[in-house]
């Protein structure tokens, strides 16, 4: 088909869940069943349209097809809008469409005793229209509406057990903080690379602005998996592949200092947040820092050049990512809500089928080789940032990362699903097979990846670069094999030697460096540098303008007052020296006036009118005066 | 005689009008305010505007008028009870009158002898309705619609 | 007669209308005053048409008639506010709406 | 024409007055012509009402297998005399908590009405006291001022009867202002004027030289004539609409208060809103003053006008005779969820009708539209309680 024409209609897959968040809000909050089916309906529809997009863009090489329209003009400047059609739109549409419609069919299980159930789906869908959008979005501008859009979405999304204050605040919190990087990113649509990467840091989570991302687990598990694993989190690093080539502008042979700073944000990020997953206790969080630090990861890779790796890095993720949110939610579902895994436990024979797929993705991430995209994907980005010519610093450091990640994914698989049931997988159970179906199909999904993104037959890759995949053998066998290949081992070894015998009690690590597990524990106290810092900062402005508020809505009638009070005690003081008595009429005068003064600012309506008509006048005396 | 019947009908009219806002009972401002509308549709009538003049009686004095009745009806209680009356209001009026009356005469424009219009036909308005104002025209009747069914739904109270 | 004398009238008409809507207490006064003031914009409209240059469209006479139907929508529902209002409080004086509380 | 002569002769009557005094200022002709046609009004209604007055008691009294009065002047004809000497000798009672001045304005403001109504209405040939371009809006923006009246009577005489139906009164005569108005649209559009001298004009001539082109001919405007008639019935306060009178719940409704003179001038607004709601109908829909029958076109138009308009009074008084009184709550359902949306249906009727250029095909397709729609309400109303035990509802 005319990549062109194709182009042209590429504005109908977001438009379908869009259309079908609009239906579904529109419908009665009985009609659950019909709800369901609209929204999933919508997401399969998209998925067919974006496959079919994906299998035209197969062909040809170096497909890149674009269709532009004005969409209003300010003067001389037209605002153009517009799709854009290549290798990278097509992969991330098949990836959004089939994880979320994932989602969607889990939570028809995951939400089905929730009074909101259909509007939580009519949210859903909207998420994923917005997602949907960033993706074929042409202009930095149309990027930017779908972008907030997504933002909004996800607000409402995190939370939406709004009556749950923690939801609340954490709703906010994302909010807020994806904002402080927007802000960014709004400068940075008429300003350049740096500043993209601010919004970028602000939705995939990046060091100074990671905070809300493991927050928003008071979200429901199908959100943390649409917004923490496909698609919002992603959004971030889809943006700085997209505008990459502002990126590496001037790069002398593929570094900038632009690039740079991506690099090391990504490191630090990466190993702070698998620091701190070994600590966490609650089963999202750890999932969430696990894609903080994920995310970090792909961050270096785009740094470092590894543009193509960095991106199948994120489909793979993309995929494992979901399925072990998904299998969480499961674990919670079977756990009636809890989240706490020390409660947990011995699930391995309790909830089986979530046990297999949950290892999969668990082995996808911690980056087992050779069945598991997560391992190949992980070996590129290695590989790229091993070549990387300014240090070899952020290698040494992504290393420890991917032994970290080892480790505390195999603590959680270990406290989660080994051992005895302790008091939360009690009374647990199996999910209904709506819930497990997803689950298969992506643990699917993790496995066949690891065949198209195998660096001996790095088909993916070349897809997105645009050229030609060889097989090649050999490449199975690159130096950084066998260190992750150590690495990984030596990570689950060391989980499984330090928890083999954990009976639910205290954690071994905390027993061994209290001070340190604390510090881990309490999220290396960032949240609460912020609240000493940023927000109190905020709340000294609030305060501040309150003041000014106050005083300037009614300073001048206390400043009448004041003075005329001022008058009466200088006055008083003349009559006691026995001047003059009269004046006291003159303070009480002025008393009354300061009052009098007060009373505009009664909230009376009628006294509003009055000044209202007499600034009226007063301006048509001043118009015919001038006249 | 244009004149002559201009100026009754304008101390009709603001008669009415300084009664419909001054009067201590509700009601009797309401009844004296149809008294100024009547007034004021005589006015455009005697402008040519006959139409407009009929329109006004008939929404204003037919529709209205009888809702305000209405509503003083449902508002019984305080309806019955004399109205305070704020002063410190006659002045603001009074000032606002004098600046207008000063601008007004200040103005050469006005005061020219200006050949007027021929007299309105119900055709020309309904062409011009039907033409130039038809998108004006549809959201009037949405806007009316909208108010209708949001005044129903303010005073609807469920049993 | 000329513009003059029928543009004084709607003044003091407007200045009537505004005399009701500042000094009287009962909601209804307010609207009252309100309809006089929109009621002598009214005739400004058709009077500028009337004395104004001849066009083939009367769109001073037109916009009345639209001002006209407005007002009847805004009669419409600040009416049934005041009546909503008064099931509330109990009370129609603007002054002792005092809470937005429901 | 043969009957000219005899057609014009009040035309011309006026006409050699006014040329009495040519040479005289041109508005004091004006004031002189307004006069003239005044005083013709104040002459025929009053007297039409006098003799319709006695004409009915007397109808009743056979619909009731009675004489009528009989007993004051041949046939009875001078009791209307009677009856107004009386009313003027009668003392006039007015309640000494009432609110004067509007106890003693509503009577006139309910006469007033009427009588602006009567004057814009074609009776013959060239015969419309005050042809202005808009008159059919004229006549209802003036009837809609009788609410207040009523309105007025019923506040003014601070007596919770009478508030009571002046509630009721313009509750109904409000609802049933729509239909009243809407089913008077499709003339309008077919005609494409307000003024009743081009709508009587439209309805000259014959269809196939029989069938006179009375708008009544047509499926439209049968139904619109029908729900006019209807909604004309509830505007003059009407029985089977009489409720705000209904003697046998609240008094005299808002007349409760009312005797003597004040109550004869209610009694007469009455009638002549029931003259200008008949009179209205005749020059829509009932072809105004044309004759039926071509070949009785020598007989003067404004005998067929007025043949025409006691046709209508008679079915007024038949219908008072015949049917009860309906509950306030259900005219009220029947003025919102029949007669408006039927009212629609006729709009949308004679639109089809106009584009289809009237004609067989037209007078076929805008039947069917009101035949669906009209089947489609009855369904729609269709409560399923018809034949349910009844429920009694008692005043607590």
């Amino acid at each position: 088909m005319n990549p062109w024409l194709l182009a042209q209609f590429l504005w109908i897959i977001p438009a379908i869940p869009l259309a079908a968040s609009l239906v579904v809000l529109s419908l009665k909050s009985s009609r659950r069943k019909t709800a369901a089916a609209i929204a999933i309906g919508g997401q399969v529809a998209a998925l067919i349209l974006s496959i079919a997009v994906f299998v035209s863009t197969l062909g040809a090489r170096e497909y890149r097809a674009f269709f532009n329209f004005t969409w209003f003009t300010a003067g001389y400047d037209h605002i153009q809008f517009g799709w854009l059609l290549d290798p990278l739109t097509a992969v991330m549409l098949v990836m959004v469409t089939l994880v979320s419609l994932c989602i969607f069919v889990f939570s028809v299980g995951y939400m089905a005793d929730d009074e909101k159930f259909t509007r939580f789906f009519a949210y859903l869908s909207f998420f994923t229209a917005a997602m949907l959008g960033v993706v074929v979005a042409n202009s930095l501008l149309l990027l930017f509406v779908c972008w907030e859009l997504v933002g909004l979405a996800s607000y409402l999304l995190i939370g939406f057990w709004i009556e749950k204050p923690s939801a609340a605040a954490a709703a906010k919190k994302a909010f807020i903080t994806t904002r402080i990087g927007d802000l960014g990113f709004f400068l940075a649509t008429t300003l350049a690379a740096l500043l993209i990467f601010c919004g970028a840091m602000g939705k995939s989570g990046q060091f100074p602005l990671h905070v809300w991302l493991p927050d928003a687990m008071e979200g429901p598990t199908p959100v943390s998996a649409l917004i923490h694993a496909a698609t919002m989190v992603a959004a971030g690093v889809f943006l700085v592949a997209r505008t990459y080539p502002l990126f590496a502008f001037g790069s002398v042979h593929g570094v900038t200092p632009s690039l740079t700073v991506v690099v090391w944000i990504g490191v630090i990020t990466a190993l702070m947040a698998s620091l701190v997953a070994v600590a966490q206790v609650d089963i999202k969080r750890i999932l969430a820092y696990s894609t903080v630090s994920q995310l970090g990861l792909m961050m270096v890779s785009l740094g470092v050049g590894g543009v193509a790796a960095g991106i199948v890095h994120l489909l793979a993720h993309a995929f494992f990512k979901a399925l072990l949110f998904l299998g969480s939610g499961s674990v919670i579902h079977g756990c009636h809500g809890e989240q706490d895994i020390r409660k947990m436990g011995g699930l391995r024979t309790i909830m089986p089928v979530t046990f297999f797929t949950y290892a999969i993705g668990m082995m996808a991430l911690s980056g087992v080789p050779l069945f598991f995209c997560g391992a190949w994907s992980k070996e590129a980005v290695l590989d790229a940032t091993h070549h990387w010519p300014v240090s070899n610093l952020p290698w040494v450091l992504m290393i420890m990362g991917v032994l970290l990640t080892a480790f505390y994914m195999t603590r959680q698989m270990i406290y989660v699903f080994f051992g005895q049931p302790r008091s939360a997988s009690a009374g647990a159970h199996e999910s209904p097979s709506v819930m497990l179906i997803p689950l298969i199909v992506l643990a699917g999904c993790t496995v066949i990846f690891s065949v198209v993104l195998s660096p001996a037959w790095p088909w993916l890759e070349s897809y997105l670069t645009g050229d030609h995949a060889t097989l090649r053998w050999g490449d199975l066998l690159t130096s950084t094999v066998f260190v992750s290949l150590i690495l990984v081992g030596a990570g689950i070894a060391a989980a499984a030697v330090i928890y083999r015998r954990f009976g639910g009690a205290i954690d071994p690590l905390q027993r061994a460096a209290p001070i340190v597990f604390r510090f881990l524990e309490e999220r290396m106290w960032i949240d609460e540098l912020y609240e000493r810092t940023v927000v109190r900062f905020a709340k000294i402005l609030a305060g501040l303008s309150d003041w000014l508020d106050r005083n300037v809505w009614d300073g001048f009638v206390r400043l009448f007052a004041a003075a005329g009070q001022l008058t009466g005690i200088l006055t008083r003081g003349f009559d006691e020296r026995g001047i003059n008595a009269g004046v006291d009429e003159a303070t009480t005068g002025a008393r009354g006036l300061g009052w009098s003064v007060g009373r505009l600012h009664s909230g009376k309506v009628q006294g509003y009118l009055g000044v209202v008509a007499i600034g009226a006048l007063a301006l048509l005396l001043l118009l015919a005066w001038l006249a | 005689m244009n004149t002559a019947a201009f100026v009754v009908i304008a101390i009709f009219t603001l008669l009415g009008a300084l009664a419909a806002a001054t009067l201590p009972r509700l009601i009797h401002a309401a009844l004296s305010l149809v008294v100024g509308f009547v007034g004021l549709a005589a006015f455009y009538i005697l402008l040519g505007a006959e139409f407009v003049g009929l329109v006004q009686i008939f929404v204003y004095v037919g529709a209205v008028a009888v809702l305000i009745v209405f509503t003083i009806l449902l508002t019984r209680r305080e309806a019955t009870e004399r109205d305070p009356f704020n002063w410190l209001g006659a002045i603001v009026a009074l000032a606002v009158f004098g600046g207008l009356l000063w601008t007004i005469s200040h103005s050469d424009f006005v005061w020219q002898a200006h050949v007027p219009n021929q007299d309105l036909t119900v055709r020309r308005i309904g062409d011009a309705l039907m033409t130039a104002y038809i998108w004006p025209l549809l959201c009037v009747g949405v806007l009316l619609t909208a108010a209708m069914i949001g005044a129903l739904i303010l005073v609807y109270e469920e049993k | 007669m000329s513009l003059g004398l029928i543009l004084i009238a709607s003044s003091g008409l407007f200045s009537i209308g505004l005399l009701a809507a500042l000094s009287r207490r009962h909601a209804i006064f307010m609207l009252i005053g309100i309809e006089l003031m929109l009621a002598a914009a009214n005739l400004n409209f058709v009077a500028f048409w009337r004395f104004g240059p001849p066009s083939p469209n009367p769109h001073g006479a037109l916009f009345a008639i639209f001002s006209i139907a407005i007002a009847a929508a805004e009669a419409a529902v600040g009416l049934a506010l005041v009546i909503a209002v008064y099931r509330h409080y109990r009370t129609t004086s603007v002054d002792r709406m005092t809470q937005l509380k429901g | 024409m043969p009957g000219e002569a005899l057609d014009q002769i009040f035309v011309r009557a006026k006409g050699s007055i006014l040329s009495l005094l040519s040479g005289a200022p041109e508005w004091l002709v004006q004031i002189v012509s307004a006069l003239i046609s005044i005083t013709a009004l104040l002459v025929v209604f009053p007297g039409l009402f006098a003799l319709i007055s006695v004409l009915e008691r007397k109808i009743l009294g056979r619909f009731q297998n009675r004489y009528g009065p009989n007993r004051v002047g041949p046939f009875g004809l001078l009791q209307p005399l009677a009856d107004g000497i009386k009313m003027l000798i009668k003392e006039d009672v007015v309640p000494t908590r009432a609110d004067k001045t509007m106890h003693f304005i509503a009577p006139i403001m309910m006469l007033i009405p009427a009588l602006l109504a009567l004057s814009v209405i074609p009776y013959g040939r060239n015969m419309t006291p005050f042809a202005i371009d808009a008159g059919i809006l004229f006549l209802f923006a003036v009837g809609s001022t009788t609410e207040l009246a009523v309105f007025m009577a019923g506040w003014g005489s601070n007596n919770k009867f009478s508030m009571l139906g002046a509630m009721r009164a313009i509750a109904q005569m409000v609802s049933y202002e729509l239909p009243l108005i809407i089913t008077v649209l499709p003339v309008v559009m077919i005609v494409g004027s307000l003024s009743g001298d081009a709508i009587v004009a439209a309805q000259d001539g014959y269809h196939f030289g029989i069938i006179p082109r009375w708008f009544v001919t047509t499926p439209w405007g049968a139904t619109a004539f029908l729900l006019f008639f209807a909604s004309g019935l509830v505007e003059s306060n009407r029985t089977p609409f009489d409720v705000p009178e209904g003697e046998s719940e609240i008094v005299a409704g808002h007349m409760t208060e009312y005797s003597g003179f004040k109550y004869a001038i209610f009694f007469m607004a009455e009638y002549l809103g029931m003259f200008a709601i008949s009179g209205l109908g005749v020059t829509l829909f009932l072809g105004g003053w044309h004759a039926p029958i071509k070949a009785l076109e020598i007989i003067p138009s404004y005998i067929w006008f007025f043949a025409k308009l006691s046709v209508l009074l008679f079915v007024f008084i038949w219908i008072r005779g015949t049917l009860p009184r309906t509950r306030i709550d259900h005219i009220m359902n029947f003025a919102w969820k029949f007669m408006l949306p039927m009212s629609f249906a006729c709009v949308l009727a004679a639109a089809l009708w106009h584009f289809q250029a009237g004609g067989l095909r037209g007078w076929l397709w805008s039947f069917a539209l009101i035949a669906v729609i009209y089947a489609g309400l009855s369904r729609l109303l269709q409560t399923g309680r018809r034949f349910a035990p009844r429920t009694y509802r008692f005043a607590e």
